[in-house]
């Protein structure tokens, strides 16, 4: 689709527009004007985020909760309202089931213990896929290992999709207690099919948790209309600061689970011989929160808002597509993932030209893209490479960058030739 | 090739791409020489080496395997070709030298005993400006080192 | 010590000249100029700091490590150089042993979860004292509960300093495996005898931590000098932003520690099978690091060498005994912590008027302090009160505010007579 | 006391001072009376509420014992004034309007049937301003839904 089109279905989204509102897109790399097409790893900044945390650090700051004077209530009035907007962002039902974590690593971490160790049957099976990112993996691993449960691999299809045969007799003999699989892979792009995994996964009697780090990013999450138990992302990616992350998950799971980190916060009262847990969330917040993050993660949230989550899916797609005819036409280029439902990332090797070389080569004309294992080794191996490349899409993605990655591709090949 | 590669040669010369695609000593050596393996996991570059000594602890002859990016093969090409009759300690004197000099794309010592060394080694040295890829020029040299101390596998820093 | 006293023995040092590099300390509440007397809780940011972050989000960022392009070459070294500065500023013997957490209470909590379950002997006992924050009471007890290991609790003496024959009781049978105590108490003001403490730990056969999120940001620490094994701050208290927190650990031991989280980049490889870990630091810190965060603490830690801690220390030591002074003198006003060596915080209470009502009401007069158990209930419960107020300086608190405070408090005792 | 206080007596208004200072109905009432504790462990505020209902379930005689600050020792004696004679319906309905009033500062139902008690009520309506202190109002009406509802505990939302 052209820009053109995309701006008839979204006449508000105009991506010159959008750009003005990322400082960063101004910059220079090596004499050349800035590509950055790294944004699946973390996203630029828009001004909204960046004024609404200089705002909160130059205007109204103090601890929050518990504070009894002025900046003390406004600020903790802006972070909870933080909450408020992610727990509309989800339509989580209520917005106590919000956890503020430092990233979404730290999300699935709280998620296997306090869940994996504190509730969970110790007989059942942990099922991932083998497109997980490393933070969805490493976690089970560990519990795997401290406690013995077991680990599924769901394996996936030639094309990146997830193998619902293999899904399905992986769920097939109840022994499974949790189903924690990517909402979108960020290496194949591969979205998942949410809705079906947790339908399957609770036939079989077991939850489910959505690793959404890239698809809270890509496309409108709606907790309740999947049925996931769990879903976590990370704010870097979606625009805002780093040092932020989001657990969502059922409330009656939340009050079931032990807390994870100890210290202020978390506690009703405390002596030294007995602590009794504060409700949830706070329950799971232990020690001064991410309170100018959680400020910028709600501008990031109202940012997005803003221009639409549909309207960004609908630009991202279209760059997505564009990009695949135009890096398919390359000589040697080779692509992983061509899921039919798929996120604004492209995966890509060149024969002759390492992955890294690519990179560098790419970098040396301003164009930002990532190379190597992307976090997910696992996978790497099932693809039968050490490394890849990749490009990754935001709402400030142009064809116009994407056409000069094609262009700078090209002339990477014919320089390895 | 023409010049409209110049922004991508000042880091790739021809001498890197030439022992990147035509890596010299890449075969392995039999016992007695000696041999480690180096890894770098996180971008999936492996080498192995094989060193060779001869009378003197001089290095008769230095080989290598692996896979990885063309910094990485052609570091360890370059690095089989310097080493060549150099005593244990002359080469690791060079892997310090070769460090620093790829470390910060400074070169004190090509004033020194190993002048000629380290300018074959020189055009490596633009990698001082991407310090992620530091890692894979400096592998096999860490494996190398590992070898002659004994030492079945290094890592690289 | 007067203004102009302090000002001879550290010309550089200019009360007015520092405030003005905080811009919130323009703001008014309630009408009056904000007087800001929270600083233990959670600290103001300079100017530098808030530039930058700004700086980085405009104009240099992407994710860190393994990016092989310039944004994120350039980042991880802004990044990485936050770690360098830490190493300085606590002269760690080495930048490897600075592990970036969340917070204070996350670095608590990886201790007592990667050396206490994984490393100490479970017949060993912690202790703690009875000045601690929660933060350094429910990690243990934590531990406790799960692994049946003893916690043991050091009694303080009546000026609110630790009762050292008692220490040294609680030592004496050679059961203790950890001694994890405060180096300052953020109730009491009491700088406790780090170096002591170690000396007398490691006789026992203890190990050593110091929470010194309190100490840190109020005088010079040198951790090899101290002794310490385990040292523990936190940003934000620090002139930094929230969202990052410090743990300073001996090499060795941090090498002999399992991970806490995992996730990416704590990895060197993993497999479905198995994983294996990251050198040091990186093995324990999973997931996008706090990256703003990092750089926003390089800027604070620059910001206060500049200004020079040991300036710091006497400007707060100085108003310390200035308020002292003040509010003793107010009929009614009962003081707590009367230590020998102390930090910038004063915590009291006032007859007939209870905590909560006095911070409301100096809220009223545009002073904001603390009320309630500040993080530190059983202590609370120590001292037989149920809540009390407590004002904490900073390098930009001035004799003035301290003289409206000790003037709005005597309005609230006769308001309330 | 003089014009002095004013900008500290919009907030804690005389009547507040005086029943915090003189708290009404603060006694213990024995059985048959229904009994139910309130906490704030937040503040260490801690209230015991008592109520004796006769026919009808009307509320015959409130009571209260505990500690707190200024706002929750008033709130509670206020409660235990106004909740007299009221059903256990109009109490509740009572307690819903005056948390209506304490978090937001505004009183829709002013006008309704219940419009002299949440008159004698609305002193309390500036702790709006400070939504950490809204629980030490609260509590008490808490407690007293407990008390009725006959649990034996609440805790402050
Ligand atoms: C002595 C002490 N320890 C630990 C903490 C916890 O710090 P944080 O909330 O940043 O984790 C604090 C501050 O709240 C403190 O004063
Ligand atoms: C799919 C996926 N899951 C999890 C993560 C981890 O996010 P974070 O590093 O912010 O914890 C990422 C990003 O790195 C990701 O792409």
């Amino acid at each position: 689709m052209s820009q053109a089109a995309i701006a008839m279905v979204h006449p508000g989204f105009d991506v010159f527009a959008i750009r003005r509102e990322f400082p960063i897109l101004a910059e220079s790399v090596r004499g050349k004007p800035l590509i950055y097409l790294d944004s699946a790893a973390s996203a630029q900044k828009p001004r909204a985020v960046i004024e609404a945390m200089v705002q909160a650090m130059e205007h109204q700051y103090a601890n929050v909760h518990r504070g009894l004077h002025w900046m003390s209530e406004r600020t903790t009035e802006a972070f909870e309202t933080a909450r408020d907007a992610v727990a509309r962002f989800l339509n989580a039902p209520s917005r106590e089931e919000i956890v503020f974590t430092k990233n979404a690593t730290e999300a699935i971490n709280l998620v296997a213990h306090a869940y994996g160790r504190g509730v969970m049957d110790p007989a059942k099976a942990v099922l991932i896929s083998a497109m997980e990112h490393h933070a969805n993996i490493i976690p089970w691993q560990m519990l795997r290992d401290e406690r013995g449960i077991e680990l599924r691999v769901c394996p996936i299809t030639a094309e990146g999709e997830l193998d619902w045969a293999g899904f399905e007799r992986l769920l097939a003999d109840g022994r499974v207690g949790l189903v924690a699989i990517t909402h979108m892979s960020n290496v194949l792009g591969t979205v998942t099919p949410a809705e079906r995994i947790a339908r399957a996964a609770h036939d079989a009697g077991a939850l489910v948790l959505f690793d959404g780090s890239q698809a809270a990013v890509h496309r409108r999450v709606d907790v309740q209309a999947i049925g996931a138990d769990f879903y976590v992302f990370t704010g870097h990616k979606l625009y805002g600061p780093t040092g932020i992350g989001v657990l969502w998950a059922r409330a009656e799971l939340l009050e079931r689970m032990p807390p994870f980190l100890g210290g202020g916060d978390m506690i009703s009262s405390v002596s030294f011989e007995k602590a009794e847990w504060a409700r949830i969330p706070h329950k799971f917040e232990a020690g001064t929160p991410p309170i100018l993050e959680g400020i910028g993660l709600a501008a990031a949230i109202a940012w997005v808002e803003r221009v639409g989550l549909e309207a960004i899916e609908e630009h991202e797609r279209a760059l997505t597509d564009f990009a695949l005819a135009r890096l398919s036409a390359i000589e040697g280029v080779r692509i992983f993932g061509r899921a039919q439902d798929r996120g604004g990332v492209v995966t890509f090797a060149l024969d002759r030209a390492h992955a890294h070389d690519v990179a560098t080569l790419l970098d040396r004309q301003g164009i930002a893209v990532r190379a190597g294992h992307h976090c997910a080794e696992p996978l790497m191996r099932v693809l039968g490479v050490d490394s890849t490349a990749r490009a990754s899409f935001a709402a400030y993605t142009t064809r116009a960058e994407i056409d000069a990655l094609a262009e700078a591709l090209e002339r990477v090949r014919r320089f390895f030739a | 090739m023409t010049d409209a590669f110049a922004d991508l040669r000042d880091l790739y010369q021809e001498v890197i791409l030439d022992h990147g695609r035509h890596p010299r000593n890449f075969r392995r050596l039999g016992p007695p020489a000696r041999h480690a393996k180096g890894d770098n996991p996180m971008c999936g570059d492996r080498v192995e080496v094989w060193v060779r000594l001869e009378e003197g602890e001089r290095i008769a002859e230095a080989a290598f395997e692996g896979r990885g990016c063309a910094i990485s093969i052609a570091s360890a090409s370059l690095m089989t070709e310097t080493v060549r009759g150099k005593s244990a300690k002359q080469a690791r004197a060079l892997a310090d030298a070769f460090r620093t000099l790829v470390r910060t794309g400074r070169c004190p010592m090509c004033g020194g005993v190993h002048a000629e060394d380290l300018e074959r080694l020189r055009p490596l040295s633009g990698v001082a400006e991407y310090p992620s890829r530091v890692k894979c020029a400096t592998l096999a040299w860490h494996a190398l080192e590992a070898a002659l101390a004994g030492e079945a596998t290094a890592t690289s820093a």
